[in-house]
């Protein structure tokens, strides 16, 4: 579905992501795990165009979108919840999920999803009509979340969703992202420090340091590395 | 009484007219937070181009109500290519730059705007010509309110209950307030961050051109630097107002549309200015984002 | 040593509009402790330290901080920031707020700031009380950078700096300005379990020298591991206080918070 | 870089430009005589002008894009190692600074009297862009009004010398402090606005400044100013006008470098580094100790200071001073200077000053192109060079172990 | 060079008074080119230096400079007064002679500080007088309003005008304010004007303002008589106000309209440029014409030759056949009233 060959991207003169490669099949829970400034953000960002592309290819349903504008992408059903949540602050609660419906336009249908993620998380119908920069920090997470949900994905990525959430809203988290996964047949690509939890909800998992992949394979294997261990599960 | 009442109505048609300019500053602002100093060259540009087309008509003998909508129109055409060509060339390079490169981009293109029209235009006065009849309705109360003047006052407050219903409600409106707040994300949720400035500039500039057309027809006269004064009193109206807010542009306006109406009244004409400005620091002491700007609530 | 309060909050409430974010909030903590505060989301532990430290002012309540040193008793609420800092309360920021454009040391500088007086006089004519100052300055951030194990990056500007690196440099920026207590936001979020556990370290050793922390964070091994008291927040209420064994069975925690 | 695709779209370019300036390029009207005065050859010059300029605008943009990405070694993409280098290496710094110095000093001998009265007033620009640049480069509070502060430093010398005679050095320091004391009295309040809300203000207060030199007439005379200023005095001996010019001349040298030499200081001050931080972020820096509101307005009243001291000297060169000079034009052309010199970069603003105050000058060849010139010029110099001139790169404090002092 | 005479012409040719500024650097060229063609004076070819002073007394002052070391040896200009009192000094230090086209400020030729200053345009108190006079004695007004735009030029015409209405203790000044200039909107102040009962407006300052302002009258239907000064005096105040300016009076220099020169002049610059010549270009036409003939006459350019020539030999020029007087002051340019009928100014006699 997703396809990556020697990306290169980065920021002014910094190249961030040293050619990297990577496959992501229809259906699959992908993570990338990796330390902090070892190009994760910044490979999502230039899946979605947000970050030039500067050589390689990526490939999405066998179309080449490396070139294209981020608004493109997102209309072929790539969806990101970047890192650092992104709220619109000065927009409401129900605002920033409309956003997230920016491209669709099936009125009831939305609306549906609307319900849906109320019920997902509460306490966003509790204060739909707050700023969203006002919300706390988990409560931001959440919308953001949601908000991703909103554009009905098929392919989501997600960029460290369980950072500065309570234990129970991390459990509730990768229990979402299993759901949607199944139930809606959402591809998920997956990024995260806390990599334990990420392993073991995932299929596959792909290890990034600092720009280059280092080791790949099935979610199980790379559990039982010890260098992941000592590295990433802090056992 | 009588006096107040005049008073009061040069207030609200100064107010007006500023608020035709201020509107754009406000919606520029709001979106690319540029104090856009040459929004005040774009309405000058409506005003003349307006000018040309509706004379260039004249003499081929239109009737005057097809000379209005014409020159309008022709007003508002270039008036926006203007907005968006400015955009294009001064100010989209500098996205990335520090905050107050495009506004030094914005003063250089103001000046040299100005002196483009001066050269290939004149440096003398133009008398504009009074496209808008005076109707006979309006003759008794013609010495307090003036056709123009009328027609002024409507449109402003037209033109600013769409723009709010825009803004408000409408899929760009909500592009435009989230690009406002947060470019990546905008992109992110599927917006074309480009085309969406675009479209502001050149809505902000077709608001100029209006003005240009009305405020020339109001004065009857237009020059070269006719923009700049009145751009530095409607970029005040739209802050005092509260900047990136519709109703905020219009409501500074007005206020300091009134202000300068009855200082000059009640007090002296040489220092109607000073009244506008002392006023501006004043609110701004007491309501730091303007009278309706959003307090902006940054979460710590 | 005997343990004596050094943060006395009483009775604190903060409203935003309809939201009341903080509901008559009670807490202490005693000197040389590690005390930690929890809650679910929301719960109201951000705008705690936001209102402690002036950045909010509280709707109602009373903060009171003992200055062991003067052995004065401070009412520190409606004071600016700036003053609470002097009399000696830092913090770190959940999301981070490094002065990006500068570098390491002179971030470390800055918290040096309200300990140091020289002013315009002194910078035009570098008298010799101000360059002694500088020096005591730039020594004084080294041994903290030093203390943190950023002395590797002392040169480095702060926005190029890994992650774990920027929230260390927070506290080494925060101990600068010699506070009584030590407020931490989730120092550890967005921190991979081996940056955590240096973390962990870290903190531990900076307890040790006596210096008196108060921490908010999600992530339990560390809180369990580190903390002497807990204080366990809800929408804006305490729900309970106590050893980290006495919370970690509290029934009302584990259905509030925890989780089974 | 010609390609084909690349000359299909300047050429795409043009047929806009020709569109775009149809009305204003070729139409001209008389609409008392109601004729029409049709200039089709002018469609032809945009057509040509505005082909090979995008060609080249688009080239240079290019060429910036490439540059950011290249030069990877620096800290931040903004070019300019080279006067970077070259002015860390202490050698090389001295020699250079000793050249300039022979340089200023030979000038007016080497120079008619025209060069030498617009180097002066270029001088006295470099002086005000500095003070400015204490303002906005270094505490970042947007100042528009900055004029009105020199406006009371001219005022001040003209006022006392008309009403008590007073002399140029005697009011000097007056000037300055009565324009500082302006900056702290206006600072009070506005200080705490935010960004450009601050910018605005600061905007009217130059306007309010002016108004009043305009309309109170019985104390400042109004419109029509105040003429026969003395000029500086050097121990009663009188100048012939040539030496005068001179003489100030030479008294902007030396304030030049006092200027350098204390914003130097004041940058690598335990001061400096709060302005710099505040200009960050001014919530982690409150909450760091440091007192916002005094810190602004030292930063304010200083860069007003400055301001002020060249009013002062603005008045005694052109001997004449009315409102006129104290427009907010003068307001942007200072800051212009700050932010494309390069904000905070003390090298940047000197050269920022002397371009955008010469060019204007040398451009007087191109007559009534002159302004028109110089506003396009303003918009490139900005698109290309976004960072200014010389773009910052601020002395840090570098830390090493066996001398425990600041270096470079 | 020897073979050339080096004429400046400094002015503002650029920001918002190029309008005052143009017309002179028009006036120069036409005048210039006719000489030159003409074979120059005595064989020498006159070059102009064309300045931009902004109106700024610092780029006045730079201008000036420049002009000296560009060995200038006559200069037309000074628009603005202050610009060029500020200038002055330093062409009297190098022994240029300078001529204004529309530097009105009584100082200038008054004060004496200025020996190589003159002018082809009344200075502020000579006009005010006489518009005085005419609003007091002829029209025989009590009640008027003085009303200026903050210029330099306007307001001090408005000072004197005040100052002379309340000298003659004929009438009431109910009314002293300056309006801003390129406001949007007058409406407030006709307003005042209204509610102050005059019977007459004198108003100090240049078309723009003047039209705005009597427009702005004729719409809120208030025909108080409007009396000016020659900034006011142009075709383009007509033009502009268009029928509402019907009946104004404004003060100028004599039976221009009439005198042959100052058609012909008209004519010559519609040819040249395609259009109506602009603010005070029949003033900087003369002293075009005064200035190269005193050259002639004196077959030097120096100062104190050139002022002997001035102030006795005669010139006719489209404002009339004058000479100077030694403060500088041109004499027998005789300034007279007129009033717009049918779209032109007519002179009252
Ligand atoms: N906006 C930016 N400008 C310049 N450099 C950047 C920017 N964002 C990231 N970088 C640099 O790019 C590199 C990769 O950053 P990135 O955020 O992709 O890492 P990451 O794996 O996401 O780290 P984290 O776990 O902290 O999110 C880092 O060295 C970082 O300093
Ligand atoms: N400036 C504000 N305006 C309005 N509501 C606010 C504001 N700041 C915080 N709140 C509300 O107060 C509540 C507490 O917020 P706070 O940030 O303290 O939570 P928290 O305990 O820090 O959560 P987290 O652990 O996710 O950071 C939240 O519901 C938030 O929406
Ligand atoms: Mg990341
Ligand atoms: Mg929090």
């Amino acid at each position: 579905m997703l396809k990556l060959e020697k990306v290169q991207s980065g920021y002014g003169n910094i190249l961030a992501v040293k050619g990297i490669s990577l496959e992501i099949n229809e259906g699959e829970i992908i993570t990338l795990i990796g330390a902090n400034g070892a190009g994760k953000s910044t490979t999502l960002m230039t899946i979605s165009g947000v970050v030039r592309c500067r050589s390689g290819k990526i490939e999405y349903n066998d179309r080449e979108i490396q070139d294209l504008d981020s608004d493109a992408i997102v209309k072929m059903g790539v969806c990101q919840v970047p890192e650092g949540r992104h709220i619109f602050p000065q927009l409401t609660v129900r605002e920033n999920l409309d956003m997230g419906a920016f491209l669709r336009s099936d009125r009831d249908s939305i609306k549906k999803d609307l319900d849906y993620v109320y019920e997902l998380f509460p306490i966003l119908a509790e204060r739909r009509h707050q700023d969203g920069g006002t919300l706390s920090g988990g409560e931001q997470q959440m919308l953001a979340m949601s908000r991703a949900l909103m554009a009905r994905p098929q392919l989501m990525l997600l960029d460290e969703p369980s950072m500065g959430l309570a234990p129970l809203i991390i459990k509730q988290i990768f229990e979402i992202i299993k759901k949607i996964n199944r139930e809606s047949n959402t591809t998920i690509f997956l990024v995260e420090q806390n990599a334990n939890q990420a392993l073991q909800i995932a299929d596959r998992g792909y290890v990034l340091e600092n720009g280059k992949i280092t080791l790949s394979g099935s979610a199980e294997s790379l559990m039982a590395n010890e260098d992941i261990q000592k590295a990433y599960l802090g056992i | 009484m009588d006096y107040f009442i005049e008073l009061l109505f040069s207030g609200l048609t100064r107010g007006a007219i500023y608020a035709l300019i201020a509107l754009g500053y406000t919606m520029v602002y709001g979106i690319i937070g540029l104090i856009n100093f040459a929004h005040g060259e774009i309405y000058m540009i409506g005003a003349f181009t307006a000018f040309i087309v509706a004379t260039v008509l004249s003499i081929l003998g239109f009737p005057a109500l097809a000379i209005i909508v014409l020159a309008g129109l022709a007003a508002v055409v270039w008036s926006a290519s203007y907005g968006y060509t400015i955009e294009k060339v001064a100010y989209k390079p500098l996205r990335h730059a520090p905050r107050l490169s495009p506004l030094i981009s914005a003063i250089g293109m103001s000046i040299f705007l100005q002196n483009y029209v001066l050269l290939a235009q004149t440096s003398d006065f133009l008398p504009f010509p009074r496209l808008i009849p005076d109707f006979h309705f309006m003759e008794p109360v013609a010495h307090i309110v003036g056709t123009t003047d009328l027609v002024i006052l409507v449109t402003t407050t037209i033109v600013m209950i769409l723009l709010t219903l825009l803004i408000k409600y409408t899929r760009i409106g909500k592009a435009m307030r989230a690009t406002a707040q947060d470019r990546t994300m905008a992109m992110l949720v599927g917006i074309n961050v480009n085309r969406i400035i675009s479209v502001t500039f050149i809505i902000g500039s077709s608001l100029a051109a209006i003005g240009g057309l009305l405020i020339a027809s109001h004065i009857g006269q237009i020059n070269f630097y006719i923009g700049f004064i009145a751009g530095i009193k409607a970029f005040t109206a739209a802050v005092l107002g509260g900047i990136g807010s519709i109703p905020g542009a219009v409501l500074g306006s007005v206020v300091l549309g009134l202000t300068e109406s009855f200082a000059t009244g009640y007090v002296s004409s040489d220092y109607e200015d000073v009244f506008a400005f002392s006023l501006l620091v004043l609110i701004l002491i007491f309501r730091p984002s303007g009278l309706l700007g959003k307090v902006d609530t940054q979460k710590v | 040593m005997m343990n004596y309060p050094i943060l006395k909050v009483t009775n604190l409430t903060m409203d935003f509009g309809g939201i009341r974010a903080l509901n008559q909030l009670d807490l202490d903590v005693n000197s040389g402790e590690i005390a930690a505060l929890i809650g679910p989301n929301g719960a109201g532990k951000t705008t705690f330290f936001n209102c402690v430290t002036g950045i909010y002012r509280p709707t109602k309540g009373d903060v009171i901080l003992h200055q062991p040193h003067t052995g004065k008793k401070i009412r520190l609420n409606g004071l600016k920031p700036n003053k609470v800092t002097e009399k000696g309360l830092a913090r770190t920021f959940q999301n981070i707020r490094l002065f990006s454009q500068m570098t390491v040391l002179e971030n470390v500088m800055i918290g040096r700031h309200c300990r140091t007086k020289a002013f315009i006089v002194g910078a035009l004519l570098r008298t010799k009380a101000t360059l002694r100052e500088e020096k005591e300055i730039i020594e004084k951030s080294h041994e903290i950078l030093e203390k943190v194990g950023l002395a590797k990056y002392v040169n480095e500007f702060a926005k190029n700096l890994p992650y774990g690196a920027q929230r260390r440099l927070e506290i080494a920026r925060a101990l600068a300005t010699e506070p009584v207590l030590l407020l931490l936001d989730e120092p550890a979020a967005g921190m991979n379990p081996q940056e955590t556990i240096e973390l962990v370290t870290l903190i531990q050793e900076i307890a040790s020298e006596g210096q008196a922390i108060l921490l908010i964070e999600h992530d339990m091994k560390l809180v369990m591991s580190l903390s002497d008291r807990i204080f366990v927040m809800d929408y804006g209420k305490k729900i309970a206080q106590g050893s980290p064994e006495e919370i970690r069975s509290n029934p009302e925690v584990i259905k509030a918070y925890l989780g089974e | 870089m010609f390609t084909f695709p690349e000359i299909k779209r300047s050429f795409f370019i043009s047929l806009w430009f020709v569109f775009l300036t149809f009305p204003i390029m070729v139409v001209r009207v008389n609409s008392i005589e109601k004729t029409v005065h049709w200039r089709w050859e002018n469609i032809f010059y945009v057509a040509v002008g505005s082909f090979f300029l995008s060609m080249i605008f688009r080239y240079f943009l290019h060429r910036r894009e490439m540059q950011s990405s290249e030069d990877s070694e620096k800290e931040d993409g903004t070019g300019q190692s080279f006067i970077h280098d070259l002015l860390a290496n202490p050698v090389y710094r001295n020699t250079l600074g000793s050249a300039l110095m022979i340089f200023a000093i030979a000038f007016p001998f080497l120079f008619s009297t025209y060069q030498t009265n617009i180097m002066t007033t270029a001088l006295m620009y470099v002086v005000l862009g500095l003070g400015l640049n204490i303002v906005v480069g270094l505490a970042g509070l947007l100042d528009l009004g900055y004029v009105a502060f020199y406006a009371v430093g001219a005022y001040t010398y003209a006022l006392l010398h008309y009403n008590f005679g007073l002399g140029f050095w005697v009011v000097l320091p007056i000037g300055g402090l009565l324009a500082a004391l302006f900056g702290i009295l206006l600072g009070i309040p506005v200080l705490r606005l935010r960004g450009d809300y601050l910018a605005i203000v600061t905007l009217g207060f130059g306007e309010i400044i002016r108004l009043i030199l305009e309309n109170w007439g019985s104390f400042s005379q109004g419109p029509s100013g105040i003429s026969n200023i003395a000029r500086p005095a050097l121990f009663g001996i009188d100048m012939s006008l040539n030496t005068a010019i001179v003489y100030i001349y030479y008294i902007m040298i030396i304030f030049v470098i006092i200027t350098i030499f204390f914003v130097n200081r004041l940058q690598d001050s335990r001061l400096g580094r709060a302005w710099i931080a505040l200009r960050e972020d001014e919530i982690a820096c409150q909450s760091m100790g440091i007192d916002k509101m005094k810190t602004k307005l030292v930063a304010f009243s200083l860069g007003a200071f400055w301001a002020g001291i060249i009013g002062v000297v603005f008045a005694a060169k052109t001997t004449f001073i009315n409102p006129a000079s104290f427009t907010f034009l003068e307001s942007a052309i200072i800051l212009s200077i700050v932010v494309l010199g390069g904000m905070g970069s003390i090298i940047g603003v000197i050269i920022g000053a002397l371009v955008l105050i010469l060019l204007p000058e040398y451009l007087r060849a191109l007559s009534e192109y002159r302004m028109l010139a110089f506003g396009a010029i303003l918009v490139c110099m900005m698109v290309f060079r976004p960072q200014g001139i010389i773009a910052s790169v601020r002395r840090t404090y570098k830390y090493t172990p066996q001398n425990r002092e600041e270096g470079l | 060079a020897a073979d050339t005479i080096k004429i400046g012409v400094a002015g503002p040719h650029s920001g918002d008074l190029a309008s005052y500024g143009l017309p002179s650097v028009n006036a120069a060229k036409i005048v210039a080119e006719k000489i030159n063609a003409a074979g120059g004076i005595d064989g020498k070819m006159i070059e102009l230096l064309i300045e931009d002073t902004v109106c700024k007394p610092e780029v006045a002052t730079n201008t000036a400079t420049k002009l000296v070391s560009d060995g200038a040896q006559l200069v037309l200009g000074g628009i603005c007064s202050g610009a060029t009192k500020a200038a002055l000094p330093i062409y009297n230090n190098a022994g240029i002679l300078v001529m204004s086209p529309s530097a009105t400020n009584p100082a200038l030729t008054q004060s004496g500080d200025y020996p190589n200053f003159f002018r082809t345009i009344a200075p502020d108190d000579a006009q005010a007088q006489l518009d005085v006079d005419f609003a007091l004695n002829t029209l025989g007004y009590t009640k008027i309003a003085v009303v200026h735009d903050k210029g330099d030029y306007g307001k001090g015409f408005a000072e004197f005008a005040k100052k002379f209405l309340e000298e003659s203790g004929k009438a009431e000044v109910v009314l002293f304010e300056g309006v801003t200039p390129g406001a949007v909107d007058y409406s407030a102040i006709v307003q005042k004007i209204k509610q102050s009962g005059a019977e007459a407006v004198m108003f100090g300052g240049y078309h723009p303002e003047a039209s705005k302002i009597i427009s702005m009258m004729k719409k809120k239907r208030l025909d108080t008589t409007f009396i000016s000064d020659d900034g006011v005096k142009d075709q383009t105040f007509i033009k502009v106000a268009g029928e509402s300016s019907e009946g104004a009076y404004a003060s100028g220099p004599m039976d221009t309209s009439s005198n042959p020169l100052s058609i012909q002049a008209v004519q010559e610059h519609k040819d040249k440029f395609s259009a109506d010549p602009g603010a005070f270009y029949e003033n900087a036409y003369s002293a075009m014409l005064a200035m190269t003939n005193a050259v002639a006459k004196a077959g030097s350019t120096d100062l104190a030759e050139l002022k002997k020539v001035l102030q006795t030999e005669k010139t006719d020029t489209p404002i009339g056949s004058i000479s100077f007087d030694e403060k500088g002051d041109a004499i027998g340019v005789g300034f007279s009233v007129y009033q717009v009928k049918d779209g032109v100014f007519v002179e009252l006699k």
